[in-house]
């Protein structure tokens, strides 16, 4: 079987996730809906993961890619905590801007 | 490993007996579980010992901190039944989150993979959002959990980043094989990139300058219970972590990157210190001592292959010193809607006793002598002087300094202002945990032996 | 250019794109949209890598249900508007400027480390095969593997936490 | 025995005193009174005995009692010595010290404090022996501070008075600035010689070879605390105010005995003053300014104890003249007679004073000759002793003075004699004002005016009478004050042979004396002048009559500038200097605040924060390591 | 018996005052101190036969902490001092009543513990920890049973706590960077090591800023005049009589032999500095409104000479100033005792609201004015001994220090004079005057006792310290 990387090299995976990584960052810096946010927040996961399955064919090792599960556990979980948080977020305050959430400061 | 599976159990035990309707056995029964657990965890500390391919490594470092860390669990869990008196129906959840918390702080301090290192974290990291959130009418508790949860994914997300390109340079998890290549010469710069996210994430956890800024927010909006988990535990595991995980992957640190330690240090001491200084809000003013004390654990980064014994003195130390102090804080603050200062007024007179308490325990993270705090201060001190970073020692002491004005603010509105309303009676348990808390912060002041010759 | 080599940009294009999009999206639902497609070609490069299980499992678990958790939330909050403010200038400035730098000083360090020429390794040994992967999971990651259900667990008693009514409290 | 009877010596005058503090109060005045006079008597008889056996053989009677202080290179014992100097100096310590407790007895018998009055005197007499019969500077330092102690709490006797108390004060402080040099005088001495002790201090010095400089220094510190002692230019000031205690007090301790310690020192270190001869021109100098500008204020002074208070600065300057001069002999020798006649005259005073219930001021007295016949006379004898008519005692005294003068130095000799003219003149102006023409007072006073009881007038006898005759201890020619002396005394000192020289030297001291007191009669008598009301004296006169404003001047030079400095400091630099610490705080506070804008809640902040930290951190590490 | 037994009785008489309840707290605590200076005069005596009292024990193994305690003439005569004046000052308190009682006199205890400690300590953090402890309970005493406005005294007390704090944690510096040199806190260990000159001067610097703030040297003095105004007259006791002294036998015991060199070096400024506290204070206190402050700066004057005397490193320097240590410390006991005398019955310390109290009660009056007199060294009572000897040594350094130095003898006698003019002389005061009770008279009385006693025949203290000084002496010139 043919190393897929020799084709493309592990630099342009790096250089993809970590603009995906930056792009991620930057949404979470850019935009004030919590839930883009969270998106942003996955995109930056997402990122990562990818980069481990380059990593893992890199090795040729099964272990990076045993760790994208865990990864995406971590982030279904976080996701739903984060989702029960916002709702609640939103049921109290009728927005999910994080803007508005200054109650706490100084 | 035992540990780790018994308080699983524990936390799964908790959940079932909700079931059962055993609520009112529930906090003694977690509590003598975790008295048990301690035992077994204890009895483990002389037989060193790698379980399932190397993904939990029992040592001596894991096993003092996982001690600590059930120790101060116990703490918290009998607190936890009077301060979730009034939410029956959910007290086997908090007491099952806070269970399977503190399994992520063992696996965090005895993980041999880092895929462990990262479940772990993460198990902590969610509890805590779910904690911080839990008053869900509440709106401050519902922005504290939003922030620590925005930020602490955000962090998550760096952490897995620097794992990945551990991993792609390596080609490992496992901890021990890292560092066996680590020093290597052919490592790519993945490498060491790697390392300074993972170590970042983890300076976001112990709330270090710059990445602090959620700290005394998201401590203030919490309830007190979780404040005082996440300041006294979860600060004490973060730290743990972070020197383990450098100790555990790395051989040494370059002059760089200590320089780094250096700088965040002095900021997250400087920093800490100076913003407490106009708080009003006793919890919040406390994240901000938590700040400054992340920046004194730091100095402990700086002699790394020698520090873990003082590390754990000084965790120890500022942890019992904190749960000492939340306990009286969560009985002052208990009905009121706030923690103001004001809320202490006159505490020397209504309650001596916790006044007192709080008092040695404000005193023990001030640093003052016969109090843990203070030797925990010096042997950092010492060691970093024989570490050669005199600057980051005058920093401390400079900070050390200012903490006393906070610190005493708190004092003095206990003693010198009139209290506002009668004497109470106080549960037993809260006098039982803030006076075993700094009795044994005393006596680690007395005999600091005890403790350092632990892992030295 | 090899056709893998093509593919690869062309993909790798659709992620960055879709990615930016979504962030970009004033209204909410287009985001999520937008954040599916771009799963979608993540998973794509997996496929590439010829991890095919892993494809699979990344569409069900993202695109399948943190998306549609995504999708849910906002329909339950009825943001499908494009009422967001702004933030200001100022910030968003900030935003791209930090978003830029960061980007910059990354891939600065990525050019300027050793990069890696010549023949990747190829054993040729089967490393990503569903079996090989439940062997490695179930064997060696056994213990994260169970942990990992402590940390599910965790989430599913705080999101019950969080929205559980209790009978004393009000509303 | 020797050591005991000298402990009893010394002690018996402190027995005294606790007597007085303990159980005074019980007893009757009287008996408290007598009791402090029997105790000092006690001690003059002593004196009497070792002066007689000193007689005898000649030897020095020196003990040490036990060790005192002791520093790296030498150890202080606590010692007395006996020896020539000390015990003349006893002799009239105690002697007129008893005439003095005799006479107080009577005068102060109306004041219920008395037996506090006699507790003080007593250990006045008791500082005063220690200070005399020490056997080194430190044990002379003791008694030294300690009749400064007595002078302060009898000067301000009547503390109720705040003025009174000020004049305590000022006495007290006015010494202790003579007393650090005396401290100063001793540190140098003891580095140079490594012992405080006379006999090995002179032993010491004469064996030479000590830095000429230091020991010039000694000299000067030490004349520096006589200065104090002794009121001396420029310490003088706080004498006249020291008026302000009882009479008897101003007799014994502010003419006779206390004042005259500045000269015992001096004396006493002889041979370290004869090694520095430009000391001693200091200190002729300022003898005779001193003399000089006393004498002139007592020109015009009204108040009875004023002008007798001048008189005492003037003579005590006359007598720093001699010393200046090396004639310590001379020095002693008007010590002597001018403690008898001096203290004749105050209690005088005092008599007179008493017998006007309190006046003081000459222009409301006049015409007590009739009242008070045997205060008269003996004021009248003792005022032609000082004004130096032959054959009183202090004609010979002050003779001796002015022809030492005559002999070393023309101008001071001349200074020195207007001095003598000036003192004839106001003390016959004293005693016109006092005694002759008619009383001047209130119908009152005039009703009661008495001559005093006996226990005044006994003591008054007795000293006229010594005024008289006290010159006979050291006339020309029969020198035996000279002889007595010559052990303690370094260098020799020739006898004036009596030759023309001299007559004419001592027809010149008793013309001017005579032409004096013609002036005084002149103005006083003849003229019936009566000195003017204090607004109505004015141009040089004025000055004059204010002491040529030199308290004022002090009190400008130093007094003020310290409080403005105290005050400065306590209002200005104190608090800035607080400030300084509190600044720190309030900075601390200031950046906490500016801090807490910056904690604004905003999540995006709070990342924004967090990406930035990264940024930095991962570009310092990286970005430096890629351009290796 | 070693000098442990001090400690721990002293230690046990506070708990012991503490579980003893309100009523009985003052005379147990008294029972107590008297206890500890029986048994301090005895181990005296011990000491004098020749036995070893010292005490050395393990503690801390990492890093190497000894229980170490080293009880040589000079450390005996400061514990001496200690607690001599404690059943004083807790004798001197009997008459005011207090709230919580048993607080207060368990924090007294305390802090005489602390302080006995500090002055027996060998092991540089043993030392340290007594250092600090001592004030904490100095801290709450002025704090809690302080007078005048509470806002006012929070802020000086916490002024005090922080600078005083401040300072010392700067010799905890010092001491671990010493512990990095010599791997011990033992004296020994610490005097033998051989620093650098830089080193050592640092290392000086930083024991002064500790030393200097405590004693206090101008111009760290500024935490002083408020605090003793502030606190209640028994912490202002304690504070003045004994706790200066602990920054001054700290010069002597750890500063000079550890960094003799440095010490050597900076004399001229560090004599300079005393002095100019010296001239400084005495000038302050002439125009002090308040009884108390003008003690305060007093005794700014005072310690300034003393610590003068230190810095010449000589012989008579040492002794000198040792002297003036005990001597002052009683003098200034005695003067705030009765500076509270006049409090408890006129309820007021501003010296403008006295006057005229003399003729009121001629017994106080002595017993005032000799207080008045031994504060400015009138020979005869032990201060002039002292300072004498100190006055003397420097001047062996040089002789303008000695005449500048010399000015408090006039400066002294001014301010004390005045304010015994105005406190106590003058008509007749209106408001009656009632004589001092038995215990004042006996506390009084003792304090004056001492003075006296060894302004005549200071032998015993001064044999008792001179082969420790000389000790120190050796090894500071070597």
């Amino acid at each position: 079987m043919n190393n897929i990387l020799n084709e493309i090299g592990i630099e342009n995976y790096i250089f993809l996730s970590v603009l995906l990584f930056c792009i991620g960052v930057f949404g979470v810096l850019y935009r004030r809906n919590a839930i883009i946010v969270f998106m942003s927040i996955e995109i930056m996961l997402n990122a990562v993961n990818l980069l481990f399955v380059a990593f893992s064919t890199y090795h040729q090792d099964a272990e990076g890619q045993v760790f994208v599960f865990f990864s995406m556990a971590v982030a279904a979980a976080e996701v739903a905590v984060g989702l029960a948080i916002l709702v609640s977020v939103f049921r109290n305050l009728g927005s999910i801007d994080i803007d508005n959430l200054k109650n706490l400061k100084g | 490993m035992n540990t780790l599976i018994a308080i699983s159990g524990l936390g799964v035990f908790c959940l079932i007996a909700e079931i059962f309707n055993l609520r009112k056995l529930l906090v003694p029964v977690a509590v003598l579980g975790l008295v048990a657990i301690l035992g077994l965890t204890v009895s483990e500390f002389h037989t060193p010992n790698t379980f399932y391919n190397n993904m939990i490594v029992v040592d001596k470092f894991s096993v003092a901190f996982s001690s600590l860390f059930i120790v101060l669990t116990i703490f918290l869990v009998a607190l936890s039944g009077d301060f979730y008196k009034d939410h029956p129906s959910k007290l086997s959840d908090f007491l099952a989150i806070k269970i399977f918390l503190l399994a992520g702080a063992v696996a965090m301090v005895s993980f041999g993979n880092l895929s462990m290192f990262f479940l772990g974290i993460e198990v902590l990291s969610i509890s805590l959002y779910v904690l911080a959130a839990s008053r869900r009418l509440d709106i401050k508790s519902n922005e504290a959990g939003m922030k620590y949860f925005l930020l602490g994914s955000f962090a998550s997300g760096i952490i897995l980043f620097g794992i990945c390109l551990i991993y792609g340079a390596t080609g490992y998890f496992d901890i021990a094989e890292i560092k066996d290549l680590s020093s290597g010469a052919g490592i790519p710069v993945w490498f060491p990139i790697g390392i300074t996210l993972m170590i970042i994430g983890m300076l976001f956890k112990i709330a270090a300058a710059p990445f602090h800024f959620w700290a005394p927010d998201v401590y203030e909006g919490s309830p007190t219970m979780t404040t005082a988990t996440m300041s006294t535990l979860v600060k004490v595991v973060a730290m743990a972590t972070l020197y383990k995980v450098l100790s555990g992957m790395t051989t040494s640190l370059t002059l760089t990157f200590e320089m780094v330690i250096v700088v965040i240090s002095i900021l997250s001491m400087t920093v800490g210190n100076i913003m407490a200084l106009r708080q009003n809000n006793v919890k919040r003013m406390l994240a901000f001592s938590g700040i400054s004390h992340a920046g004194f654990m730091l100095m402990a980064i700086l002699s790394l292959s020698t520090a873990a014994g003082t590390l754990l003195y000084y965790t120890a130390a500022y942890a019992l010193a904190g749960i000492a102090s939340f306990a009286v804080i969560i009985y002052v603050t208990r009905n009121k809607d706030n923690e103001d200062t004001l809320n202490f007024n006159g505490l020397g007179k209504t309650h001596p006793l916790l006044a007192a308490v709080l008092t040695a325990s404000l005193l023990s993270m001030a640093g003052i002598p016969i109090f843990a705090g203070f030797f925990a201060k010096f042997m950092l001190f010492s060691q970093t002087i024989q570490a050669g970073y005199l600057v980051v020692v005058i920093a401390g002491v400079v900070n050390s300094i200012i903490s006393i004005g906070y610190y005493f603010k708190l004092i003095l509105a206990m003693y010198t202002k009139e209290a506002a309303e009668e004497k109470q009676a106080v549960p037993f348990v809260y006098y039982f945990v803030a006076v075993t808390a700094i009795l044994l912060n005393i006596l680690m002041g007395l005999y600091p032996s005890l403790v350092i010759n632990l892992l030295n | 250019m090899s056709p893998i080599l093509i593919t690869f940009y062309f993909l790798a294009a659709i992620t960055l794109a879709t990615a930016f999009l979504t962030i970009y999206s004033k209204n909410p639902i287009h985001s999520a949209i937008y954040l599916v497609l771009c799963f979608f070609s993540i998973a794509g490069h997996y496929l590439l890598f010829n991890a095919q299980f892993l494809a699979i499992v990344h569409i069900i678990v993202y695109s399948g249900a943190i998306m549609v958790l995504f999708l849910f939330t906002i329909m339950l909050m009825n943001l499908n508007k494009e009422d967001e403010v702004h933030k200001p200038r100022i910030t968003r400035l900030g935003a791209i400027v930090v978003f830029i730098l960061t980007s910059i000083v990354l891939v600065t360090i990525f050019i300027n480390s050793k990069t890696i020429m010549g023949d990747y390794d190829t054993s040729g040994e089967d490393f990503q095969s569903i079996k090989k992967l439940g062997n490695v999971l179930l064997n060696e990651y056994m213990v994260p593997f169970e942990f990992a259900s402590i940390l599910l667990l965790v989430a599913m008693i705080g999101v019950v936490l969080l929205s559980k009514k209790e009978k004393t409290e009000k509303k | 025995m020797e050591t005991n009877l000298a402990l009893l010596l010394l002690l018996s005058p402190f027995v005294g005193f606790l007597f007085n503090v303990f159980f005074g109060k019980k007893v009757s005045r009287t008996v408290s009174g007598a009791i402090g006079t029997l105790t000092v008597i006690v001690s003059f008889l002593l004196s009497i005995c070792f002066f007689a056996q000193l007689n005898q053989n000649g030897k020095p009677f020196e003990i040490s009692l036990f060790d005192w202080i002791s520093v790296h290179n030498f150890k202080l014992d606590f010692g007395i010595l006996l020896d020539q100097l000390s015990l003349l100096w006893l002799l009239f310590v105690t002697g007129i010290g008893s005439l003095i407790h005799l006479y107080s007895i009577s005068y102060m018998h109306d004041d219920e404090n008395m037996h506090k009055f006699f507790a003080y005197l007593n250990l006045f007499v008791f500082f005063m022996i220690t200070l005399v019969v020490g056997n080194n500077l430190l044990v002379m330092f003791i008694g030294w501070e300690g009749v400064g102690l007595c002078s302060y709490l009898l000067i301000g006797f009547w503390y109720k008075n705040q003025d009174y108390n000020d004049a305590a004060k000022k006495a007290f402080i006015m010494n202790r600035v003579g007393d650090l040099g005396f401290l100063i005088g001793m540190f140098v001495i003891a580095a140079l010689f490594s012992t405080l002790n006379y006999t090995e201090l002179k032993t010491a010095i004469g064996h030479g070879g000590a830095n000429a400089v230091m020991l010039g220094l000694a000299a000067l510190c030490l004349f520096i605390g006589a200065t104090g002692k002794s009121a001396q230019l420029p310490l003088y000031t706080w004498l006249p105010d020291a008026m302000a205690g009882p009479t008897p007090v101003s007799a014994l301790i502010h003419a006779a005995t206390m004042v005259t310690a500045g000269i015992f020192m001096v004396t006493r270190m002889n041979f370290l003053f004869d090694l520095t001869p430009e000391i001693q021109n200091i200190i002729a100098v300022v003898g005779a300014l001193t003399a000089l500008i006393a004498a002139s204020i007592g020109l015009l002074q009204n108040d009875i104890k004023k002008v007798l208070a001048y008189s005492t600065v003037s003579q005590l300057g006359l007598m720093f003249l001699a010393l200046g001069f090396g004639a310590y002999n001379v020095a002693v020798f008007h010590v002597i007679t001018h403690a008898f006649f001096k203290a004749c005259l105050f209690l005088g005073s005092g008599s007179v004073i008493h017998g006007l219930h309190g006046e003081q001021d000459m222009r409301n007295m006049g015409g007590l000759r009739k009242a008070m016949p045997i205060t008269f006379w003996t004021m009248m004898i003792s005022t032609l002793a000082i004004a130096g008519i032959f054959p009183f005692a202090g004609f010979w005294s002050k003779d001796e003075i002015l022809m030492v003068a005559f002999e070393h130095n023309k101008v001071l000799y001349v200074i020195a004699s207007i001095a003598s003219i000036m003192t004839a003149f106001y003390m016959f102006r004293l005693m016109y004002l006092t005694f002759f023409r008619e009383f001047r007072g209130t119908e009152e006073q005039k009703h009661h005016l008495h001559e005093s009881p006996s226990l005044i007038t006994i003591p008054l006898i007795v000293l006229a009478i010594l005024a008289v005759i006290g010159g006979a201890i050291n006339l020309p020619g029969s020198a035996w004050l000279n002889h007595f002396l010559e052990p303690i005394l370094a260098a020799k000192h020739e006898e004036h042979a009596l030759g023309t020289h001299e007559f004419m030297l001592m027809g010149i001291a008793l013309a001017g004396a005579i032409v004096g007191i013609l002036w005084a009669n002149a103005k006083y008598i003849k003229q019936g002048f009566v000195p003017k009301a204090d607004a109505e004296i004015t141009g040089f006169n004025k000055t004059i009559y204010n002491k040529y404003y030199v308290d004022e001047l002090y009190t400008f030079l130093i007094v003020n500038p310290i409080n403005g400095l105290a005050n400065f400091f306590r209002t200005t630099l104190e608090p800035a200097l607080g400030k300084v610490v509190y600044s720190l705080g309030t900075a601390a506070n200031g950046l906490a605040t500016q801090g807490k804008k910056l904690q604004n809640g905003n999540i995006g902040l709070y990342l924004f924060a967090f990406v930035i930290g990264v940024c930095a951190i991962i570009t310092y590490l990286f970005i430096t390591h890629i351009a290796q | 018996m070693d000098v442990t037994t001090i400690l721990l009785l002293l230690l046990m008489g506070s708990i012991a005052t503490f579980l003893a309840g309100d009523k009985l707290a003052s005379k147990v605590a008294l029972l107590f101190s008297l206890g500890a200076l029986g048994l301090s005069l005895y181990l005296l005596n011990s000491l004098n036969q020749g036995a070893n009292i010292s005490f050395t024990g393990s503690w801390i193994d990492y890093p190497k902490v000894a229980l170490a305690f080293k009880a040589d003439g000079l450390a005996m005569a400061m514990v001496l001092l200690t607690t001599a004046l404690t059943p004083l000052i807790i004798l001197s308190s009997l008459g005011n009543p207090f709230n919580n009682s048993k607080n207060f006199y368990a924090l007294v205890l305390f802090m005489s513990f602390a302080m006995t400690g500090t002055f027996l300590a060998a092991d540089g953090l043993l030392y340290y920890i007594f250092w600090e402890l001592a004030l904490i309970p100095i801290y709450f005493i002025a704090l809690i049973w302080g007078n005048g406005d509470a806002e006012d005294r929070k802020k000086a007390v916490l002024k005090f706590f922080i600078y005083t704090l401040g300072g010392s944690l700067f010799m905890l510096i010092a001491f671990a960077y010493l512990y990095s040199k010599a791997g011990s806190f033992l004296l020994e260990d610490l005097y033998k090591l051989d620093l650098s000159a830089t080193e050592e001067c640092w290392i000086f610097l930083a024991f002064f800023l500790a030393y200097a703030i405590k004693i206090p040297i101008i111009p760290f003095h500024t935490w002083q005049a408020k605090v003793y105004q502030k606190a209640p007259t028994v912490g202002t006791m304690l504070l003045s009589g004994i706790m200066l002294k602990m920054g001054l036998y700290s010069v002597i015991r750890w500063q000079l032999p550890i960094a003799p060199h440095a010490a050597k070096e900076y004399m001229p400024i560090l004599i300079g500095l005393s002095i100019a506290g010296v001239i400084y204070g005495s000038i302050v206190a002439l125009r002090q409104k308040d009884l108390k402050k003008l003690l305060a700066y007093s005794s700014l004057a005072h310690v300034g000479l003393i610590a003068a005397g230190c810095y010449t490193l000589t012989q008579d320097g040492l002794s000198g100033a040792v002297a003036q240590m005990i001597a002052h410390g009683f003098v200034i006991v005695g003067l705030f005792f009765a500076a509270e005398i006049i409090y408890r019955r006129y309820e007021t310390r501003t010296i403008a609201d006295m006057g005229g109290i003399r003729s009121l009660t001629p017994k106080f009056t002595s017993m005032f004015m000799i207080l008045v007199l031994a504060s400015v060294a009138l020979p005869g009572t032990y201060n002039f001994v002292g300072e004498f000897t100190v006055l003397y040594s420097l001047s062996q350094a040089n002789i303008w220090y000695a005449v500048l130095g010399g000015t408090t003898i006039i400066l002294g006698a001014y301010y004390m004079l005045k304010m015994f003019q105005n406190v106590m002389l003058g008509e007749t005061n209106a408001k009656a005057f009632a004589d001092v009770t038995t215990t004042e008279a006996i506390t009084l009385v003792a304090i004056i006792a001492f003075l006296l006693f060894f302004g005549l025949y200071p032998k015993p203290i001064t044999d008792l310290v001179a082969p420790s000084i000389k000790e120190i002496l050796t090894i500071i010139n070597n």
